[in-house]
Formats: structure tokens, sequence, C-alpha cells
């Protein structure tokens, strides 16, 4: 333990604390084998107070929020104490978890895709949270619910509430997710990376909304983020964790200024930042780029994709009408080129990503990848081409075969399109996995087994395993620390100069994709409104959604956070 | 709309797999060593006389136009012999039975209410039965309960019926003397006898059943047990059994509901062994005899019929998917 | 770290070696934890020991199943003497109105009984759940083909079809070969319908999506992505199918497609032993019992397969 | 009771009136259209329909046929072609109408009618233009059966034939007034003569009996009509049908089973006090005897056959019909009961067989490893017997394979042209009570094939002249002597071998009166069963 006993603590600290974790250790049982997740973890959250839990990837910080609500897997074993205002939860009767669960702890998980049951809506599930702690009618449950959705961002409650979760993007299940963990005012809310699949403007909102429950309903928030700009915006204290264990506790402010831990001060030089924000008018509009760069040294290279006119509708149940995700896009990237997607949750990006890949049929429009028309390929074609792709989904967890350890998971390309295997292929895999940060050992797990940000490196190990010509990244580093990000960052870019290939790059993350970008084009309402140079799009944005988001993006310093979350806000109410 | 496009394709299609159904089953007629003919000589029997009956049943004819005759009937009817004792057999037609002077649809008809009743009550049974089972067992699993209730559905899953059946009659039919051992009183008539009739079978149908319903769902809702959406419901603290009766169940349910709409299907086409040991005169009990007699219209009339609702079953399974599991839904 | 040094270019292949032992060491040692699961195979192996050597077993016990023992019998055919005629010689005692030693009918009938169930339940499992698998995967016409000939078959008079049959195949073709065949027909469509809706399901996953992506052949995406996730339906639908083929046996054997008398078989001797039950149990229960622990054996090896199988269930004891 | 009547018969005491008796049927319809009929005069039809004669079956005698709609059992006066009979007085339907010579005529044309066919045809080829008749819907009309007057009615037949008398009970000579036939409907509804009528029928379930109140018991010697009610319960499962027996309690007190008892059951009734005092099995009657088909490669040798007549296990095969009850063993093809018969073993040996004579046969025969297929119905019954011969013939080093196929199959290769069997197992009951009817049917060479039950396919001229001779004889001390040397000659060609004479064993509740099974035929006579009352 690091943490001093004489440590300075808020005003509130003499108050009995909500939720006090003493001691607390988790192991899992591997195989016969024991693996410490957690060990003698303890921390105190007081009512009306934002305590972030930051750490690496892997480190712990979801297992702690889970051992509180008793939801650990059958194969944990947890020892130490957990009280919520002075009731032990560590082993507590079911009908008092019960309670506490939903009610008293409102609970966002890490992956919002696979933590909805796809086989109800959104409106129910969320409905079902409220009729279980507060006796209400179905239809003011419904009105609530509506309410709720509204309040987390959503444009159309009512078709968010009417869909099923494989119809809604990440960021979507995310809010909803967030609406269903506030729908009973609790005591305390966990927050488990709760907008990793948000846009910078809309997490904005929620992190507005946040500070507002908390004063208003003087309720707590055990915040797990990698996100420092967040915890700089937000956070009263923060715990650092690695590797299972506590390292340093802090107020933020303090952390932020002066880390005591070595851990923590790489942990925060790590974090990339954005440029300086020009908090001026943005410059007139000029119709977005369409047109092809001048190629720089005459290469006459054919852009390696080539999307022209890209119309994506989903079906509609029922009798709904289609929904439109892709309006009319218009895209290429050149050979070695790297393109940042980047746009509002739920404006297109992943099902452009997806359409890329020949994965949702398009519907209109033509989308050409190394010369060859994806929609029109024949079998072989397209078999050819995608031993050329690497896809990392924008969520892991699902995208890994539950039933397949990581390891095979990771050589399934290099079984199918290269000779590799036995041996060989066991080392190839081995070192894709220590690209990624993951330790060897990892490779018999199952998807199951790992932490979030675990799942999404193997996801990122499985995509790069044959250097691939193009890559789809939807998404990649949103559930990694800044430290294992900046290396996977590094890691692509020497890739990249190694291999040369093409990469799609979705992301939320702006000053991720200041550092890796060559160009940039901004996705709204399935629209690119603005598409150019990274440089020129991220310091001079030309659309106002642009500037919006530009602005909306947190930055960790907490003093300078505050600058800017005012500009912010000058800037959302003159927009609207 | 799409439903109604749905529906009209699957009601050709349907019509189409009855075709094909009723082909073979004539080819298959026609392999038949058993000479229908033969069985109504009478006897002593001369080769004159077998000729005679054999005129009379149409089947002197070459099968194919036996079968399109019979394919006629079901749009113009038919009429067999001629003169005064001329049988009749109005449209839709399905054939007419000689051994039971009565035509194939009359005869289903009759014994439509029959079956239903077995059948009908015994699915209700075997389904609650057998998933409550399934689901104790996999909630509670590694317990007692779940051992105790696994190797009890491995006796109803290696018990024939004929046996739970007769073993049913002795224990409760007459060592205790609780219920009717056989025969069957219409609903119409008397509910209460009707209901007391019916128990024993529905509980011999429901005990095999169950079993395999036990040991299916216990295996679906280990795997959905493990799922996140279920941690989820757990967190917004949702009692145990709304967690495992709606969300667990849900998903559990998708595969259970395609055994259930098989083996209903194949049950409202009659339940041969229970119809039998309990002398309900079912569809079951009507094929077995058709079967005996080479009554070869009332055979393919009951095979048609029971193919019928078979797809018709698997149709609304399907149907029933797309409810269950708005990710299948077209 | 340096990635160029780690992420060489794919190495020229090494021939394949023991890479699918240690998933296969592991399923291994997960089944040896569970001790019920172990009582299941070791039921399952003794009842196969069993099959095999039958005749060494009945030898042993000094009998054969064909001979009559008249003598065993009272006059009106019931065995003489206490549990149905055990003694010494019998020593599950004798069939009533044969006076043959049930011992060895009980011992060789396990030969047929678990040849025929779990072949039947093989073939049908391997069909089922191949045709389930490509309807469900492939979907299109191919699938609407599918699902027509399974309603084609789950509606179709077997009764009638299987006496047929048993009219038409000449006495010489190998009896078991045809059951099984028979059984296989009429049984897969189940299992492949079931399999075929849950596969619509699961193609509709992400990670049989990112499968896809990374250009998987469908072959390959059946296989290595679909069918892990099958398991556990495929092991209980299994298990629960041997017993019942089991049966079947016996009724078809009745319609003379089966095994013809007077080759032991479990499914007819319970069938004439139902008649017996009052006055002879014990000869249901030799053959019955059985069944039943063949059956119980085969469905906690299943069980314990399930679980081994399931990743989720890692590292807890039972 | 006051309603006493004494029986005439007397020896199974008197006959209490009333009382609904229920008899247990295991099929699931009755046809009681009598020319679509194959009842025995005296089981189910014979308590609807009455026929020109019917049978006296009493215990321990013999059946004999009496009178029943006629005043004697038929006159003839040219040696057995011309029969004529007199309808007895003040005879009515149900409904009140006369019974005249007519009904009777129109019920026998009908037979005819390829309509109606699958009844008892025997008349069919005996009378005079009876082959070429297509029954009286089309409109003609059979000559060879005049009716002079209401009361009268001759026959008219192609040949001398001495059991006419015999043919004239069975159901096609029932009367059927032709303004009431309607073919479709009279299986369900036939218009009653007999002291019962069918009031209410369900197909597959019931069939109720009340009584016929224009029945006159005067007119009749046979029926003693004591219930008021019969109830047929359709398609009950066998088993299940002797549990209820065993268990004797309410309405299956007044109840019996048309089925036999099976083994497994009899053993259970062996140690059951009460319900074995309710059982009650024949006297050895139906031959049942393993066919060799003379037609077949190696058993078209003698000696193959006689060489199987040793090796046969009957006391294996007798055990498998149930032990003793289950029958006798036998050695002749003219069974007991039947008048003439003569005892005598060809091939005398144990009742397990001769296995060293049967070898020794084969031998000299040249057959060393003989393989045959037996043809067996598939019911659990009939597969035990198959295999007990199976056992036997395997000692003699002849392995057979059982072809296992249901009843219907069987009836169709064993009376079918193809013959493709080389064994099989059957029993023959007559249909009269004569040895013409034991010997005629299965061994003349006109019945193999064709719907013919000789399913050894013999064919021997010098038989078929015997046949003819006897059949001709209307001397009955003569013609018995005839059948009998034809038994004899029969048996020396091993074309079959007899088995047992089986035994046949009914269970009936407790308040069930006057139940009796003659040796012939060996099932219960309906038409005497009585209900102790009160
Ligand atoms: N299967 C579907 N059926 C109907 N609508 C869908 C389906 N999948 C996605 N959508 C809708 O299409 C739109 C675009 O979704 P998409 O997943 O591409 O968004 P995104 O840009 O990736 O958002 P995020 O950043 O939140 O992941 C959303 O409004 C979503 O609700
Ligand atoms: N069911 C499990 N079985 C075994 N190990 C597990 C299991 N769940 C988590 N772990 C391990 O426990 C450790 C902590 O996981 P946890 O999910 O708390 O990480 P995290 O801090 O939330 O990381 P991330 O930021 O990547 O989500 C990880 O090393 C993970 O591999
Ligand atoms: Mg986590
Ligand atoms: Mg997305
Ligand atoms: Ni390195």
């Amino acid at each position: 333990m690091t943490v001093s006993p004489t440590e300075p603590r808020l005003t509130k600290a003499t108050r009995s604390p909500l939720l006090a974790v003493a001691g607390l250790a988790v192991k899992f049982e591997v195989d016969g084998d024991t693996h410490t997740a957690v060990r003698d973890a303890s921390f105190a959250l007081h009512r009306g107070q934002v305590l972030a839990l930051v750490g690496e990837s892997g480190s712990g910080k979801s297992v702690t929020a889970m051992a509180a609500l008793g939801l650990l897997p059958a194969t944990a074993r947890v020892s130490g104490s957990i009280t919520l205002a002075g009731t032990e939860l560590i082993g507590a009767e079911p009908s008092l978890l019960r309670d506490v669960r939903g009610g008293q702890i409102g609970t966002i998980f890490q992956e919002p895709m696979t933590a909805l049951n796809p086989v109800f809506t959104i409106g129910d599930q969320v409905a079902e949270a409220i009729r279980a702690h507060r006796p209400v009618t179905h239809s003011a449950a419904n009105a609530r619910v509506l309410e709720l959705l509204a309040t987390v961002g959503l444009d159309d409650p009512a078709r968010v509430a009417r869909s099923y979760p494989h119809e809604l993007s990440g960021g979507q299940l995310q809010r909803a997710m967030i609406a269903m963990a506030i729908s009973c005012d609790p005591l305390l809310l966990i927050a488990d990376e709760p907008t990793t699949a948000l846009d910078v403007t809309v997490q904005a909102g929620i992190l507005d909304l946040l500070r507002d429950l908390r004063t208003r309903l003087d309720m707590a928030v055990l915040l797990i983020t990698h996100d420092m700009g967040v915890v700089a915006d937000v956070a009263d204290d923060v715990v650092v964790l690695r590797d299972g264990q506590i390292v340093e506790q802090a107020l933020a402010a303090q952390l932020f200024a002066a880390p005591r831990h070595e851990y923590t001060r790489a942990l925060l030089h790590a974090v990339p930042t954005l440029p300086e924000l020009r908090l001026d008018e943005p410059e007139p509009a000029t119709p977005p780029a369409h047109e092809p760069r001048p190629l720089d040294n005459a290469a006459a290279t054919t852009p390696v994709v080539l999307l022209r006119n890209v119309v994506v509708d989903y079906p509609g149940r029922r009798r709904g009408r289609p929904v439109r995700a892709v309006d009319d896009v218009s895209l290429h990237i050149d050979q070695g080129e790297l393109v940042a997607l980047v746009g509002e949750s739920g404006s297109g990006k992943s099902t452009l990503g997806r359409a890329l890949a020949g994965l949702v049929p398009v519907t209109a429009g033509t989308v050409t990848v190394a010369g060859i028309e994806v929609g029109n390929a024949s079998r072989r074609e397209l078999r050819a081409f995608r031993s050329q792709l690497g896809i990392v989904f924008q969520d892991p967890a699902s995208s890994l075969n539950p039933r397949r350890t990581v390891g095979a998971s990771i050589a399934e390309p290099l079984s199918l399109h290269t000779d590799l295997r036995g041996d060989a292929q066991r080392r190839r895999v081995d070192e894709l996995l220590d690209a990624v940060e993951l330790p060897s050992r990892l490779r018999d797990r199952h998807p199951y087994e790992m932490s979030g940000g675990q799942r999404q490196r193997v996801a990122i190990a499985r995509a790069i395993a044959l250097n691939p010509a193009l890559l789809i990244a939807d998404e990649p580093t949103s559930a990694l620390d800044v430290s294992v990000q900046a290396r996977i960052l590094e890691l692509l870019r020497s890739l990249q100069s190694q291999f040369g290939f093409s990469c799609l790059f979705i992301s939320h993350d702006l000053a991720v994709v200041e550092q890796l970008a060559d160009r940039v084009a901004v996705l709204h309402r399935g629209r690119v409104v603005e598409e150019g140079p990274a440089n020129d799009v991220l310091r001079a944005p030309r659309h106002p959604y642009t500037s919006r988001l530009l602005a909306a993006a947190p930055v960790a310093d907490p003093a300078q956070q505050a600058l800017r979350r005012a500009a912010w806000r000058q800037l959302t109410s003159a927009s609207s | 709309m799409k439903l109604l496009r749905l529906v009209s394709g699957r009601l050709l299609s349907m019509i189409v797999t009855l075709l094909v159904i009723s082909l073979i089953t004539y080819v298959v007629f026609v392999l038949l060593p058993s000479d229908p003919a033969q069985l109504s000589c009478g006897r002593p029997c001369t080769p004159e006389r077998l000729a005679d009956a054999r005129a009379f049943m149409g089947y002197d004819q070459p099968w194919v136009q036996q079968y399109l005759a019979f394919l006629g009937g079901i749009f113009t009817g038919r009429t067999f012999g001629s003169g005064a004792a001329a049988v009749h057999c109005a449209a839709p037609c399905f054939g007419y039975s000689f051994q039971l002077n009565e035509s194939v649809t009359h005869l289903i008809l009759e014994r439509i209410p029959v079956t239903f009743s077995i059948a009908i009550g015994a699915a209700m049974l075997w389904l609650i039965i057998g998933v409550g089972t399934g689901v104790i067992s996999a909630v509670r699993r590694g317990t007692a309960i779940d051992r105790a209730a696994m190797t009890f559905s491995t006796i109803g899953v290696s018990a024939p019926s004929y046996l739970v059946g007769l073993l049913g009659i002795l224990l409760f039919g007459f060592t205790l003397d609780m219920v009717p051992v056989n025969g069957y009183v219409p609903l119409t008539e008397d509910p209460v006898g009707w209901l007391w009739h019916l128990v024993l079978p529905w509980c011999v149908l429901a005990l095999i059943s169950a079993a395999v319903y036990a040991r299916l769902t216990r295996g679906q809702m280990l795997d959905v047990l493990g799922e996140d959406y279920i941690r989820t419901a757990r967190a917004k603290g949702l009692r145990e059994r709304r967690v495992v009766g709606r969300h667990a169940l849900r998903n559990v349910l998708i595969p259970v509901v395609t055994v259930f709409g098989i083996d209903l299907g194949s049950l409202l086409g009659g339940a041969v062994i229970t119809e039998r040991v309990f002398s309900m005169p079912g569809l079951g009990a009507l094929l077995l005899d058709a079967v005996g007699n080479v009554d070869l219209p009332l055979i393919i009339g009951v095979t048609l019929f029971s193919a019928f609702l078979i797809i018709l079953a698997n149709f609304l399974v399907d149907l029933v998917y797309s409810v269950l599991d708005p990710r299948v839904a077209r | 770290m340096s990635a160029d040094t780690h992420l060489a270019p794919p190495a020229p292949s090494r021939p394949p070696s023991q890479a699918r032992s240690t998933g296969a060491r592991h399923l291994w040692r997960r089944l040896a934890a569970d001790r019920w699961a172990l009582a299941g195979a070791g039921g399952v192996a003794f009842f196969l020991v069993v099959a095999v050597a039958a005749p060494l077993l009945s030898a042993i016990a000094g009998q054969d199943p064909y001979t009559y023992d008249l003598d065993a019998l009272s006059d009106s055919g019931t065995p003489k003497g206490f549990g149905g005629g055990i003694s010494a010689e019998h020593w599950f005692g004798v069939e009533p109105m044969t006076g043959r030693d049930l011992f060895a009918i009980v011992v060789h009938g396990a030969r047929t009984s678990i040849l025929v169930g779990a072949g039947a339940t093989a073939v049908s499992v391997l069909l089922g759940v191949v045709v389930g698998l490509t309807a469900g995967f492939y979907g299109g016409w191919y699938d609407r083909v599918v699902t027509r000939i399974i309603d084609v078959l789950l509606g179709f008079p077997y009764l009638i079809f299987v006496i047929a049959l048993g009219a038409i195949v000449p006495t010489s073709l190998p009896k078991s070969l045809l059951l099984v065949g028979v059984l296989a027909v009429f049984g897969w469509p189940s299992i492949a319908r079931v399999i075929r809706g849950q596969t619509l399901e699961l193609k509709r996953r992400t990670f049989v999506l990112a499968s896809t992506a990374l250009g998987a052949g469908g072959w390959h995406v059946l296989v290595r992505q679909l069918l892990p996730n099958l398991t556990a339906t495929i092991i209980v639908y299994s298990t629960i199918m041997i017993p019942s083929m089991i049966g079947a046996e016996a009724a078809l054997s009745f319609l003379g497609v089966g095994v013809p008398p007077p080759t032991p078989a479990w499914g007819r001797s319970i069938g004439d032993a139902i008649g017996w039950v009052q006055t002879d149990p014990m000869f249901l229960v030799f053959p019955g019992g059985a069944l039943f622990l063949a059956t119980l054996a085969f469905n906690l090896l299943g069980d314990g397969l399930r679980d081994a199988f399931d990743p989720k269930t890692r590292g807890l004891r039972r | 009771n006051p309603d006493v009547t004494p029986d005439a018969g007397g020896s199974t005491g008197g006959t209490e009136k009333g009382g609904t008796l229920t008899i247990l049927n295991a099929a699931s319809d009755i046809n009681f259209d009598p020319a679509k009929s194959q009842n025995l005069a005296i089981t189910t039809l014979g308590l609807v329909l009455r026929r020109l004669t019917t049978w006296e079956v009493q215990p321990g005698k013999a059946a004999q046929v009496v009178p029943d709609l006629a005043t004697d059992t038929g006159k003839t006066t040219d040696g057995g072609k011309t029969w004529t009979f007199t309808l007895k007085d003040g005879l009515k339907y149900a409904d009140g109408a006369a019974i005249t010579a007519a009904d009777v005529k129109y019920g026998i044309e009908r037979s005819f009618a390829p309509e109606l066919s699958g009844g008892l045809g025997y008349h069919k080829s005996l009378l005079v233009g009876g082959a070429e008749y297509k029954g009286p819907y089309s409109g003609a009309d059979l000559a060879s059966v005049e009716t002079p007057d209401a009361k009268t009615i001759v026959f008219h037949l192609k040949t001398a034939y001495g059991d006419w008398p015999w043919i004239a009970s069975m159901p096609a000579f029932t009367p059927v007034p032709k303004a009431k036939d309607d073919p479709k409907k009279y299986s369900q509804n036939p218009v009653a003569s007999g002291p019962y009528q069918v009031e209410s029928y369900q197909q597959g379930v019931s069939v109720k009996l009340s009584r016929n109140p224009n029945w006159d018991t005067t007119t009749d010697q046979v029926r003693t009509a004591g219930p008021d009610n019969i109830v047929f319960q359709l398609g009950q499962d066998t088993t299940v049908q002797s549990q209820r027996l065993i268990a004797d309690s309410g309405d299956d007190r007044s109840a019996f089973g048309a089925g036999f008892v099976a083994p497994a059951q009899l053993a259970q009734i062996e140690q059951n006090a009460s319900a074995k005092q309710r059982l009650v099995t024949s006297d050895a009657g139906a031959l049942s005897y393993l066919a060799i088909n003379t037609q077949r490669g190696p058993l078209k040798d003698v000696k193959v056959r006689q060489a199987i007549e040793y090796a046969v296990d009957k006391r294996a095969y007798q055990v498998a019909s149930g032990g003793a009850i289950g029958g006798d063993l036998a050695s002749t093809l003219i069974t007991p009961g039947i008048a003439g018969r003569v005892d005598y073993n060809l091939y005398p040996a144990d009742p397990s067989g001769d296995v060293a004579k049967a070898k020794q046969l084969l031998t000299e025969a040249g057959q060393s490893s003989l393989k045959l297929t037996l043809l067996s119905e598939n019911d659990q019954p009939s597969l035990a017997k198959s295999q007990a011969i199976q056992q036997g013939l395997q000692r003699a080093g002849i392995t057979v394979t059982i072809k296992p196929v249901d009843e219907e199959a069987w009836t169709a290769e064993v009376s079918g042209d193809k013959g493709d069997y080389d064994l099989t197992v059957a029993s023959w009951q007559p249909d009269f009570p004569s040895a013409n009817g034991n010997i005629q049917p299965l061994f003349a060479s006109s019945e193999i094939g064709g719907g013919g039950y000789n399913s050894a396919r013999y064919s021997q001229p010098e038989v078929d002249a015997l046949i003819e001779q006897a059949t001709a004889e209307t001397d009955p001390a003569k013609a018995q002597a005839l059948w009998a040397q034809a038994d004899k000659r029969i048996l020396q060609d091993a074309p079959v071998v007899p088995l047992t004479y089986t035994k046949n064993s009914f269970l009936h509740g407790s308040k069930v009166q006057n139940f009796f099974v003659p040796a012939f035929p060996a099932y219960p006579n309906y038409l005497k069963v009585s209900l102790k009352q009160g």
C-alpha cells in the first residue's frame, strides 16, 4: 500500500463513507490455477463524491466494481470487506443484494453491446429496471424511459426504446445502459468506462449529467475510466490501480498537479494532447473536399479504397421504415494512408466500416477496395481481398468467439491464409500477444476471462496478424488506458511505416486522431460534412459540428478542462 | 403485408410438401407386399373375386392413375362403384375407406377431438414440467436436486411409453383405483369425466417428453446463464426468478420451441401407443387400424393430415421464432 | 519495445505438430475433475467392454443366448424358482417361455443395442448437424429445400415406409446396418431443425462476422465458429437420442426391419418383458436396468462433456 | 330374479335375465354387414342376425348344425345337389316386418356384389351360376336360389355338397329386406332378426346392443338372450383387458374378453385364485402347424421334409404357446372334436423331437447345411413360436432365418402366388366343424396362391382326388373315412408338421354365467352367456 494514513481528505471525509472497500482481494480459478486479480484494495467513497478508478488495462478495476455488486462469476473467490452505508455486501443475503443492486447502486457496464439482452427492446429493459424498485404503472414507466433516454442525449428516444440492442450503435447502447443505471436515482453509480463509445460531444453531455446527478441527488459515483481527460473533468478523488494493487490514492487536482507514484506519472505523461483550441468563430464553411488530394510524387496509384456515393439502409422491422445509416458518402483512402473517421455517435461510422469490409450490403453506390468491387465480388475474390484485410470491431467482447481461446482466435487468420501451424503458429501468436502488451499466459484463456481492454487488444492482435494491406479499426483503443494506448498507437504507426498499409481509423478520441491520422473525415447523420488533412480539420474546423467536437474533447488537466468546458457550453448554446 | 406474403409463400410450399408426401406414400404403398383387395376378398377367395374386389376399389389401375384420381377427388369428389351400391364422396374428398364404409374426411374429423385433447393437455403439462425441471436443475446445478432431476429424467428418457402407460394403469387405475383405466369421454358431454379420463394419458406422455425437455432446457440454460446480459439483469436488482424466468428463459426457449413444434405437431397427428394403451379412439388408433387393414385411402388421409399439422407447427415455430428472437426476424 | 523485430512477416510453415493436443488435454483434465462425468465415462466404457466381450462373458457364465432350457420353466412357461429363475447357472434367471439365459441375452443384447443406439444417433446427429448448420448458415434456396425435406420426413408415415421396407429388403442384408440407416434417416430432421434455428441466431453474432471478415470460408466459419457454440445442444440432444433409438430398434425389429430374432437386443427384450411385468418382473428389470444404466452413463458423460466444453465453468469444482 | 327360464341343455345352469354385458374387443370395428362378415355363428353377429341354420354348441358336446330361421337343417332329394329350406312361422324383424324367403335370397345375392366382398363365401362357388354373378345392384338375380313361396327357399348346387347345412349357417344366409338395404350403412345398422338390435354404433369406441322387441324366444332354440343390453368396447389393448378382468371390479364383473388371454397373463392368472376360477380354456381345437414350402429347392425332397418332422421341437413350441394350457401336441391334420378323426403318429418321436433321426434323413438326402427362411408374423407371440421352431431345427443343423412381417403382409405372402418363403408357422380353425374344413382349404392344389391357404403349396393329384370324392359324399360315415384316409396320405408327404391342437383361454368377470368354450369352435358361445342378477 502506498496510501499513507495522513492523506489529505475532502471535508466530507468526516462523514462515514457510503462505500467502504477494505482489504478486498479477488482470485480467479483458471483451469486449476489461481490467478489474483485484485489484492488488498481499500478505499472509501462518500456521498456526492466522484471517485475515479484509473489504471492499466487488466489491473482489476472492473473486478473491484463487480465485487461490490456480488456479480463476479462463480469461479471468483472474494475476500475482504465492502460496505455500503455500513452494510456488508460480501456474502450478503440475496434479498439484500437485490435491493442494493439497481436500487442503491446503479451500474453502467463496460461493454454495453453484450450487457443488454438481445431479445428485449431497450425500452423494455430500462422500464424493467424502474419497475424492479419503484411501484409504477407500465405507462408511467414507459414515459420515464423516454425521458431518461432523452436525458442521456439520444435524439430519437422513441425509436431507441423500440429498438433491439442489435439495431443500435455502440454509443446508443452505452447511453441506454446509462439511462438504465440512473433510472432509480441510486445512491451510488458504478460507471465502468461509461463514455468509451461516445464521441466527445455526447461524452461532455454525459459528464454534465453525472455532475448534475451528483449535486442534485448527492449521488456518489465510482467512475472507472482510462480517459484522464474525463478524470480531470469530473473526479474528486482518484485511485490508481496497477496489477491488482492500489498504487496511489489522491484528490484529483493533487494527482494531476503532482503525481507521486511513478506509474501515475507515466500514465499522465502518456496522455495524448490536442492542439490549442481556437475559440474564435469557425471559418465560413467551404464544401468538403471530395476530390482526391493531388498525389505527391506522381505515383499514379489508384486509391486502395474508393467509396462512391455509398448509401446504407438497415431494413426496418415489421412495419417500420428502413433506417438510413450512411447517406451518400464518397471517400477514398490511398495506399499507406491513415484516414480517421470521426463523428457523432450513431452517425454511421461503424456501418461505413462494415460496408467497406463487405459485411453489410450497400443500398446504393459502390465500394471498391484494391480494385475489387466489394458488392459484386465473387466468393473467391472476396476471400482474396479479405486475406489482405484486418478489422477491429467496435465491440471486442462479441467479436471474439466465446467458445474459443484467445490464442485460437488470434491464430485464425494464420490458419486461414498462411501455412503456419503448430509450434510456429503458437510462437507467432505469442509475438502478437506481446506486441499488444499481453502476457503470453493469456493465450489459453477465453474472452470471458479477460478484462475489456485485454479483449480489445486480442482483437487488435488478430487484425494485424497478417500485416494487412488495409486495416479497418473501429474504436480500437476505446477500452485502453493511455499508457497501453500509447504503445498500441506506436505499434500501429511502426507497422504502417514498415508495411505501408492503408487504414480506416474510426475514433472519437480526437487527440488520438490528431496523432495518427493523415486525413480526417467527419461524419454527421450519415453524411461526410468535412474532410481534409488532419492538421487542417483539427486546427481549423470549417463545419460547426467539427468545432463543437473539438471543443468538447476533454484534456487531462482539471484547470484547463474547466475552461474548455465553459467554452463548449458557450458553443453548444450558440449553435442550438 | 409482410406477414401476408410470408404466410402465402409458406402455404404454397406447404401444399407442395403435402403433395410430395402423398406421392411418396402412394409409391411406398405400391411396394407394400400386402394386398388390400385380398383382405376384402373373403374366404375362400377365387382369383375372379379378387379381381372384382380390386376393380371396385380402384386398385386395378396403375398407381399413377390412382394417384391422379385421388388428387382429382380433392377438387371434384369421387364416386366408387356404380348403381345402387355406388359410394359417393363429396369434394374435398380425401378418399373413402372401404373397411369402415366412411369417407376419410369424416373419419378424421370424428377423431380429432380425442387426439387434440390428449395432445394439447399433455403438451402443456410436459412443457411446464420439463422446462421447469430443466430450469431448476440448471439454476441449482451440481446440487442434489439437479442430480435427482436428471436421474429421474433419465428414467423418463429411457422408458418405453407403452410400459409407462401400462404401469400407470396398473398403479393408478387398479391398485390405487384413482382414475378410470381407459376410454374417452367427450368434453361436451361430461367435462369432469373428460378430464378424469385424460389425466393418466397426459401424465404418461408428459413424463416421457418432459424428461427430454428437462435435459434440453438445462443444457441451454447453463449456456445462457453465463451471458453478460444476465449479469446486467441481476445488476438491475431483479429477483432471481425474473432473471431466470424472463431474461434467460426467453433465450433458452428458442431451441426448445423448435423441438416442441415438432413434437406437438406429430402428437396432434396421433399418439399411437398412448391411444392404444388407453383405448382412446384418436387419430393414432385410426392410423394403426388403417395400417393393419391396409386401408390405403385412410392411411393417406391420416398421413396427410398429420403431415399438415407438423408442417403447420413448424411454420408456427418459425413465426414464434421471430417473436422470441428479433435477430432472426427477416 | 520494437515492433519491427517482433512482427516479422510470417515465417515459412512447419509441418503441423501437436497443435490441438493442448485443447484435448484441457478437455480431458476438466472431464477428469468431474467425478460424475468420470462415472459416466466409466459406465459407457463398461458397456462397450460388455458389448465387445459378450461371447466371452456368456461363455464364462457357461451360457449362450440361443439355447432353450425348458427344464428351467414351469409348465405354463414361467421361470421356476426365485427372481425369474436366478440360480448359479442362470445369473439373471431365464427368459419366460424359452428358458434362454437372461444374462447371456442382456450381455449380447448390449452389442445390438449399443451399436444401433449409438450408431443411429451418431449418424443422425452428424447428418442433422451438417444439414442444419449449412441450411441455417447459407440460407436461400438451399435452406428452403432443406426445410421442405425436413417437413416431408417429419410428416412422413414412417411406420408404413418401414413395413414396406421390411418386406422388400432381402434377408441377406446386414440388418444392423439397415436399422441404423432407417433410424438415422428419420432421426436427423428434428436435430437439423434445432441446429438450424440456433444457427440462424448465431450467424448474426459479431464474432461470426469477424471471422468472415478475416476471409474465412463457409466451412471454416461453420466448424470453427458456429460448431463450438452448438456443442451443448448437440451433446444434450445426442444423449437424449440414444435411448429412444434403442427403443425404436425394438419397434422396428417387430416390423421386420430390425435385427431378426433370436439375435438378442435390449429393446426387444424390454418389449417382450412388458407383458410379464406382473408375473416375472425380473425379466423386465435386467434388460430395462441395463438400458437405464447405459442411458444414465451416456447422459452423465454428456453432461460432463457439455460442462468441459463450456469455458465459463472452467475451474468450478463439483 | 323371477324371470329364470331353465335352459334346455341344462348343463351350465339356468339363464338369468337382465343386466348389461360388456364384451372387451381389441378390434376397433365390428362389421355387421352379413355379406362382409366372417363371424362364427355363435359370436357377435349371431346375437343380432339369424341365418337359415345355426350351431348348437354345448360344453362337452360336439358342435351340431341346427335349424335357425328354417324349420330343419335342409332337405336334399338328389344326393346333395339341391337343398330346400322352409322358414318357421311368425318370424319378424325388429321393426315388426315379416321375414320372407325372398329376403334370405336377397341377402345371399348381395354377398356376391364386389362392393360387399369380404365375407365367408363358400356358397359362391357352390351355387350354380355363382362364379359369374355380380350381385343384385346391377339388377340381375341369382337363378340358382329359388323362392317358390314366401316360406320356401331352394338352392341348386353345381356339385353334390354334403355339408351344405353348415354352409347355410354362415352370415350370408341372413335375411336382408331389400327396401332397407343401404350397402354403405348396413354394416353399422343391420335389420335385426336375432334377440338384439344395434342401438348405437360408435366406430372405434363401442357398439351397444339392446333387446329386439320382436324376437320370439319360441322360434329360437339356441339363443338364450340373458342380458338386457350388450356393449362391445372396441379398441381395447389386450394386456389392459386382461388386467381389467383380473381385477374384476365394477362393470368389469359383467364383462368378458373376446380375445385370447396371452401366455404372460395366463401365468399371472395361475397365481390368482379368483381369476383362475374365471379363466375358461377350450378343449384342444384348431391345428397349429409348420408349413414347409414343398415347391422350394431342397424342400421338394420328401426326405428333407421328413427330417424336419423329426427335428422340430414341439415341446418348445408348446411352451412358447403357453404350455399345456396353450395346446396339446399334435400329430394329425384332422383336429380333435371333429367327427371321424383317427389318431395316429407317422413320425413318432420324443416331444422335443428326434434330432438323430433328422440328421440321418438329412444325410441321406445329401443336405448337410440347410439354410431356410421362416416367414413369421411380427407380433410377439408369433415370434416366440417361430423362435421355438428355429431353435429346434438348429439342433439338426438347419439354419433358420426368421423374416418377421406384419400380419397383412404375412397373409399376402402365404396366400399369394409368389410363395417366397421356406417355412411358416400357421394355425387353422375350419369355418365349419367338418374334416372337410380341416383338409380341403389347406391341401387341395386349387388352394395354392390366388388367395388360398395351402401354405405348404402342396400339390398331390392323389390327394386332390380323395378330397373331391370325400366332398361329394353325403353319407357322413363314408365321408369321414375318406377324410381320415386323406389325412394320413398327406402327412406321408410331410408338407406340414402338425405342432399343437391349440387351446384358447378366455377370461370373464365374476357375474358372467354360462360362459364356456368348446373345442370347436374354440370361442365362447356368445349366444348363451348371461349375467348373475342381484
Ligand atoms: N441492424 C440495425 N437495424 C436498424 N438500425 C441500425 C442497425 N444497426 C445500426 N443501426 C442504426 O444505424 C445508425 C448508425 O449506426 P452505427 O453503428 O454505424 O453508428 P456509429 O457511428 O458507429 O455510432 P457509435 O459511435 O455510437 O458506435 C444508428 O442510428 C443505429 O441506430
Ligand atoms: N472470469 C475471469 N477469470 C479469470 N480471470 C479474470 C476473469 N475476469 C477478469 N480476469 C482477470 O482479472 C484481471 C482484472 O480484470 P478487470 O476486468 O478488472 O480489468 P480492468 O481493470 O477492468 O481492465 P480494462 O480496463 O481492460 O477493462 C485481468 O487480468 C483479467 O484477465
Ligand atoms: Mg474493465
Ligand atoms: Mg460504432
Ligand atoms: Ni518489445
